[in-house]
């Protein structure tokens, strides 16, 4: 077991060391423009932690102290806050505040990220491979309440993951427990079954069985949607509302889509928790402040706005240039690498010569969407489906975008003429907003100008992905993100890339149809050591980029502020927001 | 009691002083167009008790002259020169104060339309007592009072209850009842009633005028009566002035112009105007042609583009020349035709049409 | 009458009395008609507009404007630029790295008079240009599509009358009840989904066609209740009574008789809704939901520069300017022409 | 008067039935799956057949219709909340019952409403009175200079340039947010003081100009010159005569205005950033939120009808010819 640890601890070192390059690079590529920001890019690196690292209390934040009310400005409210609810990056960072799961992600002062054990005594154990898990839950861990926080209640809160009131949260878990048709094989506990598959020992000890391998799922499990719910608590779909605390905050007020108000959870033992800082005795959030809004407090930093951060209300564009220029902003900005990459997925099912898809990739203009889009505060070119964020990520570059980010009509217009398919038309579908209006634009001109003709094809925001999620959608361009779940490459590449999940509404939105990719994901999935695991998800990246499968445009970055009354405020490169654990009141 | 309209001096009259004497009246208005020379050296009096009628088109200055009598024209716009003498005082360059202070109590007017002339949101009984209370400072009720006594006085049943009507309420006639009402709350000693019975059935019309002559006769009140229908005026008038183009081109007693008018227009006027006694058979003749413009008036006498006669003229001064009214006192009429001529074309060719 | 930007023709219509004063002319004594006897009417309307020299001096701007609109790529070729091409993103200099003009002031030079757009860095002045052209043309045709609407059935409703007039009461009760902004988002979707079908490339006349149908839609209630008002006491007047003795068909009284009576209230209101439908087009823009790119339009110019306040207030003054001129103009010339009909109601 | 009232209400409750019908038309007439942005980013075909089952959105529409209809009066239980009559359904975007978010971001729309409406009525009819009062005088040619410019604004130019001249460039006034008048008074006006002004400024010019028009046309009408020929002085003919006969206009443009306002200005709340109605009316809209989208439109819808009712009734007090029935 500690053996496996270390090798997955040393790959990721070399992950880290790798990504640092590129974003090198990357930055590099883009210097001549006017007002590229300078700054060296941080990227983080994955580890997974020891028994050791597993144990509380949180490593202190220099010159912390405690008390005060932190003040949290957004546009949205938290769409969920039921823990098997939750999937959005957003909603995650403020279940942090209230809700454990049994494993977590630790920050660690340099910004790169560990697993450790949350509401185990470490990250599990297996011993086949990945199939059997096991936890052991430490001593102290209490609800709200002052009730022990049991294997039962962790067996329960897994079950109820299946319950039909749950529809957003992931269903990774429980599709390895019962299969693709997971709620067809068990309804959840509300009708007194249960679940053979999660199995309680004893109070302390979870033991779960997949039917198949799955060596990353101790970081599955890290996700909100496997954070606990106790039974007694259980309030079904109102439970979405006010959900009761595991964490070191409870919630004692909840308006939506105005506020939500957090005080201390005196049950809550800092000795269990390696991962939380609690510092403010209170949390006030509030919502629908937009990010021009949030941008112009921030700027303004007067009365309550001193003590008050985002979590995810980003620099808004048209004040990027005046925030990067104020150096008095400077120590209040916070930038990195989220776990995004945005992709122009091409419809394989309607482009299918490769020639036609490698003119696409080189003629795309990165450097003039980016720009529309906030320039090098947008993202870092991108030119693999992994982001730099995830285990295994390696630069590959093989149609020179970090070179010509504004696209190469003239190489693209040989491979058109080479493949006799000049004059080729493509079928852009955009978001008919005003911003992905003008990006359309040039991508009309570049795409133009390399011998394509070009139909742009405006849909409705509301039915966007709707569309381009049809199979036989008539489209052969259109733009999509995605993020891994967890930063290893099976969140980050099985469901954009896998042939198997191509259905209406599926992350497949390319079409790729490439047995050798499908065969590839299988067998990189069952690899229990990591580091060869993350070289075959990388060289499976490689595989997708060298058939031109889709244009990787960017790995989204984050330009962040908040107030100068707090310190401790963080970038949390695994969700791309800023980082509440470590927050206090100066 | 006859009413004299003369230029110069003014005639003894049975009643002595005229109350109202107009000399040398011109209202010009200025508009985008140009300057409208809406009433041009008009002179005239009106004594005591008596009648007045004034005839003619639309936009021969009638009602612009009565207006002027009042002061309600727009004084932004208007230029007035002459005198408007009012029982000695004169109007003319009078201040607003003033004038408020005569409007309604010396002398009132009665309007063509009373449906429009009566303010809808107002009832009846407010609108009458509120002249009342403005010239004589009586209380509410005491105005109240005195719009049921003058609701009686023209003869609206039950007034008592219908002074808190509304005038959409009113028929026609009760409504010119009303306005009349309204007119002579505070005894005024001149009524010009503009158009008074136009608005209203042939029936209403003649018990109207009946009503009109009976409070003039209890009131001692002198009328100036404005009408382009003759049939009205020979009812009601003891006098007649006919208007043409702003000017007066014939005056007299009724008697003198009705039975032997002398200026062409009249002439004209006569013809056009059915008569029960005429012969069916003869065709009516409106007189020919439109009223002129008033801002560019024809040269010569205004009349002339319409005139019949003009060749008979010796001389042909119509075209050159204004002709004036003539004689100064007594039956006048304002035409380059000699007396004689005027006879002569009258007792041949308008008479027999006339019936 | 809602917020100035919501529905089209301006509420006025449900204004007690504004319809009699278009019909009582003839009974009044206005000395100052004195002097155009035998002039026809619109001789005499014309005479009278001249005169009004606001109204000159406003259909002079109003004329220029349409005139910049129809000779547009003439300017364009003069001026050098056109208002498709990115020259923000062709040369590098002008633009920074989030896409703002580099100089000063939006990029105003000697090259770009206006200066630049921020993003696709495409010349203002040349946009500005060629959105005079999305607004006048979606303006004119939306006027004159609720016109024929407002006067089709307003005529039916006022000389039909009966379950017909009952009937178009109704439809203009509901429609005038809608929360006009609303309903204007909501069925610009839904039109263009009428228009094309879903897998079909959108052409390009037709968001033109779709804004114009979507406030056409909410936009005729207004003329049509002036003109029921007025066919309805035309109905009773005698000429009519006269035709339909000598057995006029009443497709003959309503073109014949009828329709020639309400040319002076149709050309008044549709002068005054033009530059209503002007402002309800920007707005929908401004919403992003109007007229979308490449097309140059107004109000996406003016939606755009409000994102750039802080940073540089001169993205949103030459469209905001513009639109204020253009409307004003539009404004003043038909309170003219609305003056010149009808001199009574007097400015 | 009773009679009048029942027959418009009954009116009043045909049109919204209307309203909403169409609404819901509209709604399903854009091709759009709400159910889809419910589902999230696992979104199986089972979890948006349950999704669309717990919406209702597995009927046909005229069928969701109906029950969205009886809801009002039987009530109803939605993801476990319950809602009691009369219930205008539930958003299971925002997972509240409509009825509350409808009444939560009323305050913010009646506030910016009545601020400036009441600035607008004070202002716009004294300067048009005056206007009229000095008919071609210079008071009347500036009045009605600045009435004819500021009439030409859109809130959507003048509200930006106001937020650049008042907050951004000069830091003079606060930007806008709406603070609870209950909360904190001097807050509450602070941050509703930009749009007060745009929208005053806007609306007085509106106002201005009818006034004047209408004042213009009244001393013009017949029985204001009796008024005169009577001997009424200047003062009683303008204010009792020629005011009165104007003030059924502009009640009734007025109340209808009213109505429209207090429905949800979008452009005035998407510009100021407010969240009243109006924004909450796009955003249903974009979130395709039907049942809120119906709440916020038959609130709107209900406005209106209510004060035409009010303006009819108002109408009826002012002029004694228009009789109720």
């Amino acid at each position: 077991m500690s053996s496996r640890r270390t090798r997955l601890a040393a790959a990721i070192l070399v992950a880290g060391a790798l990504t640092v390059t590129t974003a090198c690079s990357s930055g590099h590529s883009n210097g001549d423009s006017a007002n590229a920001s300078k700054a060296p890019v941080k990227t983080t690196a994955i580890s997974v932690g020891t028994a050791e690292d597993s144990k509380g209390p949180a490593a202190p934040e220099p010159g912390a102290k405690k008390g005060g009310t932190v003040n949290m400005i957004d546009r949205d409210d938290f769409s969920h806050l039921d823990p098997a609810q939750v999937y959005l990056n957003y909603n995650s960072e403020a279940s942090l505040l209230f809700t454990r799961q049994l494993t977590g992600y630790k920050l660690l002062p340099d910004g790169s990220q560990k697993l450790v054990g949350d509401l185990a005594t470490d990250t599990g154990t297996t011993t086949d491979g990945g199939k059997t898990w096991k936890f052991t839950l430490k001593d102290g861990v209490k609800w709200q309440d002052g009730a022990p926080i049991t294997s039962a209640d962790v067996k329960y809160s897994i079950e109820r993951t299946y319950a039909s009131f749950i529809k957003s949260g992931p269903t990774y878990v429980q599709t390895w427990i019962s299969g693709a048709d997971y709620r067809g094989a068990y309804e959840g506990p509300y009708g007194g079954k249960h679940l053979d598959a999660v199995q309680t020992p004893d109070d302390k000890t979870v033991v779960i069985t997949f039917q198949d391998v799955h060596p990353d799922a101790n970081f599955t499990l890290a996700m909100t949607g496997y954070g606990v719910v106790p039974q007694a608590h259980d309030t079904k779909e109102e439970y979405d509302k006010k959900p009761f605390s595991s964490g070191p905050y409870q919630i004692t007020e909840h308006v939506t889509d105005r506020s939500l108000d957090l005080e201390r959870n005196p049950n809550w033992d800092p000795a269990t928790d390696p991962i939380r800082n609690a510092y403010p005795d209170k949390w006030h959030m509030s919502f629908g402040v937009q990010a021009q809004q949030s941008t112009e407090r921030f700027m303004a930093d007067n009365g309550d706005d001193k003590n008050t951060f985002t979590f995810h209300n980003t620099v808004y564009p048209s004040y990027l240039d005046q925030v990067k220029a104020d150096e008095k902003l400077k120590s209040r900005t916070l930038e990195g690498l989220t776990p995004y990459v945005d992709f122009y997925y091409i419809n394989n099912d309607r482009i299918k010569d490769q020639k036609v898809r490698e003119a696409l990739v080189r003629a795309f203009p990165h450097q003039q969407t980016r720009q529309l889009q906030g320039g090098t505060s947008y993202g870092d070119y991108a030119t693999s489906a992994m982001s730099p964020t995830v285990l295994g990520y390696e630069s590959y570059d093989p149609y020179g975008i970090l070179k010509k980010p504004q696209g190469d009509p003239e190489a693209a217009k040989k491979l058109l003429t080479d493949a006799n398919a000049v004059g080729t038309t493509i079928v852009y579908a955009y978001n008919n907003t005003p911003l992905q209006q003008k990006v359309t634009e040039a991508i009309r001109d570049a795409l133009e100008k390399a011998g394509f003709k070009f139909v742009a094809k405006p849909l409705d925001a509301k039915t966007y992905y709707d569309a381009i999620g049809l199979v036989n959608n008539e489209f052969d361009l259109y733009w999509g993100g995605w993020g891994a779940d967890w930063p290893t490459g099976y969140t980050s590449i099985q469901p954009v890339w896998d042939s198997r999940v191509i259905a209406d509404g599926a992350p497949n939105y390319a079409h790729v149809k490439d047995p050798a990719v499908d065969s590839a994901i299988d067998a990189a999935a069952k690899i229990a050591d990591p580091v060869a695991q993350g070289k075959a998800w990388a060289a499976i990246d490689k595989q997708l980029q060298d058939k031109a499968y889709s244009i990787p445009d960017v790995y989204q970055r984050s330009l962040s502020l908040y107030g100068s009354g707090l310190g401790g405020v963080k970038f949390d490169s695994l969700f791309g927001l800023q980082y509440p654990l470590n927050i206090y009141v100066k | 009691m006859t009413t004299q309209a003369k230029p110069e001096e003014v005639s003894a009259g049975s009643g002595g002083t005229p109350f109202l004497s107009v000399r040398d009246l011109s209202v010009r208005f200025s508009t985008e167009d140009g300057v409208v020379r809406a009433v041009d050296s008009l002179s005239f009096d009106v004594a005591p008790g008596s009648t007045l009628g004034i005839v003619g088109e639309s936009g021969s200055g009638k009602s612009v002259t009565n207006l002027a009598v009042l002061g309600l024209h727009n004084p932004d716009r208007t230029e007035i020169s002459g005198s408007i003498k009012l029982d000695g005082q004169e109007l003319v360059g009078a201040s607003n104060r003033e004038l408020e202070k005569l409007r309604g109590r010396k002398m009132s007017m009665i309007f063509q339309d009373p449906l429009t002339a009566l303010s809808p949101f107002h009832t009846i009984g407010k609108q009458i007592g509120e002249t009342f209370r403005k010239h004589t400072g009586a209380s509410k009720k005491e105005a109240r009072d005195r719009a049921i006594e003058m609701l009686t006085k023209v003869g609206i049943p039950q007034p008592t209850s219908r002074v808190d009507d509304y005038p959409h309420q009113f028929s026609g006639g009760m409504r010119q009842r009303a306005m009349i009402a309204m007119s002579l709350v505070c005894d005024p000693k001149l009524v010009i009633a503009d158009e008074p019975t136009t608005a209203l059935d042939v029936t209403v019309q003649a018990q109207i005028l009946d009503l009109l002559k009976d409070l003039q006769q209890e009131m001692g009140t002198a009328i100036i009566l404005i009408t382009h229908d003759l049939g009205v005026v020979a009812r009601t008038a003891q006098d007649i002035m006919v208007m043409y183009a702003g000017r007066a081109v014939e005056r007299g007693t009724v008697r003198e112009v009705l039975k032997a008018p002398q200026h062409p227009y009249t002439w004209g006027l006569l013809s056009s105007m059915p008569s029960l006694t005429g012969d069916v058979d003869v065709p009516l003749r409106p007189v020919r042609g439109t009223p002129p413009s008033l801002i560019n008036l024809p040269s010569g006498c205004p009349f002339n583009p319409r005139c019949d006669f003009r060749e008979q003229v010796v001389g042909g001064g119509c075209t050159t020349e204004r002709p004036p009214l003539s004689p100064a006192t007594g039956h006048a009429a304002a035409c380059h035709l000699t007396p004689a001529q005027r006879q002569d074309i009258f007792i041949d060719q308008i008479k027999p049409r006339l019936g | 009458m809602t917020t100035p930007t919501g529905a089209t023709t301006d509420g006025d219509t449900s204004r007690p009395g504004s319809t009699s004063d278009l019909a009582d002319n003839a009974t009044t004594d206005a000395p100052a008609d004195a002097g155009f006897r035998g002039l026809s009417p619109g001789q005499l309307m014309w005479r009278r507009f001249l005169r009004d020299r606001t109204g000159v001096v406003s259909a002079c701007v109003v004329l220029f404007f349409v005139a910049v609109a129809i000779l547009a790529p003439l300017i364009s070729m003069l001026y050098g630029k056109n208002p498709e091409t990115h020259y923000g993103q062709e040369d590098v200099s002008l633009l920074t790295d989030s896409g703002l003009p580099t100089g000063p002031n939006g990029g105003m030079s000697g090259d770009f008079w206006f200066g630049l757009e921020p993003g696709l860095g495409r010349d203002v002045l040349t946009l500005l240009i060629y959105g005079i052209r999305t607004s006048l043309i979606i303006a004119v045709a939306t006027s004159l599509l609720t016109t024929v609407i407002g006067v089709a059935l307003g005529i039916a409703a006022g000389y039909l009358g009966g379950k017909t007039d009952y009937l178009i009461g109704r439809v203009i009760d509901v429609l005038m009840s809608f929360p006009s902004q609303i309903f204007l988002i909501a069925t610009m979707p839904v039109v263009t989904g009428l228009l094309v079908a879903q897998d079909e490339n959108p052409p390009g006349w037709l968001p033109f066609v779709a804004v114009t149908l979507v406030l056409s839609l909410l936009g005729w209630m207004g003329l049509a209740r002036i003109l029921r008002g007025i066919s309805l006491s035309l109905r009773e007047r005698e000429f009519i009574e006269a035709a339909k003795v000598t057995g006029a068909s009443p497709m003959r009284i309503i073109f014949k008789e009828i329709l020639p009576n309400l040319w002076t209230p149709i050309l008044v209101q549709s002068t005054l809704a033009l530059p209503a439908f002007v402002t309800a087009e920007a707005g929908l823009s401004y919403l992003g939901v109007g007229v979308s790119e490449p097309t140059p339009d107004w109000g996406r110019m003016i939606a755009d520069g409000a994102n750039f306040l802080r940073t540089d207030v001169t993205f949103l003054l030459f469209p905001g300017l513009a639109m204020v001129v253009f409307v004003l103009a539009f404004n003043l010339l038909g309170d003219s022409v609305r003056d010149a009909f009808d001199p009574k109601t007097g400015r | 008067m009773l009679r009048f009232l029942v027959r418009r209400t009954l009116g009043a409750l045909v049109i919204l039935l209307i309203v909403s019908m169409v609404t819901y038309a509209l709604f399903f007439a854009i091709p759009a799956d709400p159910a889809r942005l419910y589902c999230g980013k696992t979104c199986t075909p089972e979890n948006l057949a349950l999704i669309r089952h717990d919406m209702g959105f597995d009927h046909a529409w005229p069928v969701q219709y109906w029950n969205w209809l009886s809801t009002i009066f039987t009530g109803g239980t939605f993801n476990g909340v319950h809602c009691g009559a009369p219930c205008f359904g539930y958003s299971f975007d925002k997972k509240e019952l409509v009825g509350g978010i409808l009444l939560d971001r009323f305050p913010t729309t009646l506030s910016l409403t009545v601020g400036s409406a009441v600035v607008f009525l004070i202002f716009g009819i004294g300067t048009g009175m005056l206007a009229a009062h000095k008919q071609g005088k210079p008071a009347d040619k500036i009045a009605s200079g600045f009435s004819l410019l500021a009439s030409s604004m859109q809130i959507y130019v003048a509200g930006p340039l106001a937020l650049w001249a008042l907050c951004y460039s000069t830091d003079l006034l606060a930007l806008p947010t709406y603070v609870p008048i209950t909360e904190d008074p001097l807050g509450w006006a602070g941050g509703l003081l930009v749009p007060w002004i745009v929208l005053s400024l806007i609306w007085t010019a509106n106002y201005t100009r009818m006034t004047r028009s209408s004042m213009v046309e009244q001393l013009s009408e017949d029985y204001v010159r009796t008024a005169r020929a009577k001997g009424m002085s200047g003062t009683s003919v303008f204010m009792r005569y020629a005011w009165r006969g104007a003030m059924g206009t502009i009640v009734t443009v007025f109340g209808i205005d009213l109505g429209v306002l207090l429905g949800g200005a979008i452009i005035t709340e998407t510009t100021f950033s407010l969240h009243g109605l109006g924004e909450l009316a796009i955003h249903s809209f974009r979130d395709s939120d039907l049942s809120l989208l119906v709440g916020v439109t038959v609130v709107a819808a209900t406005l209106i009808v209510f004060f035409n009712i009010i303006v009819d009734a108002a109408y009826a007090l002012i002029d004694p010819r228009i009789r109720l029935a």
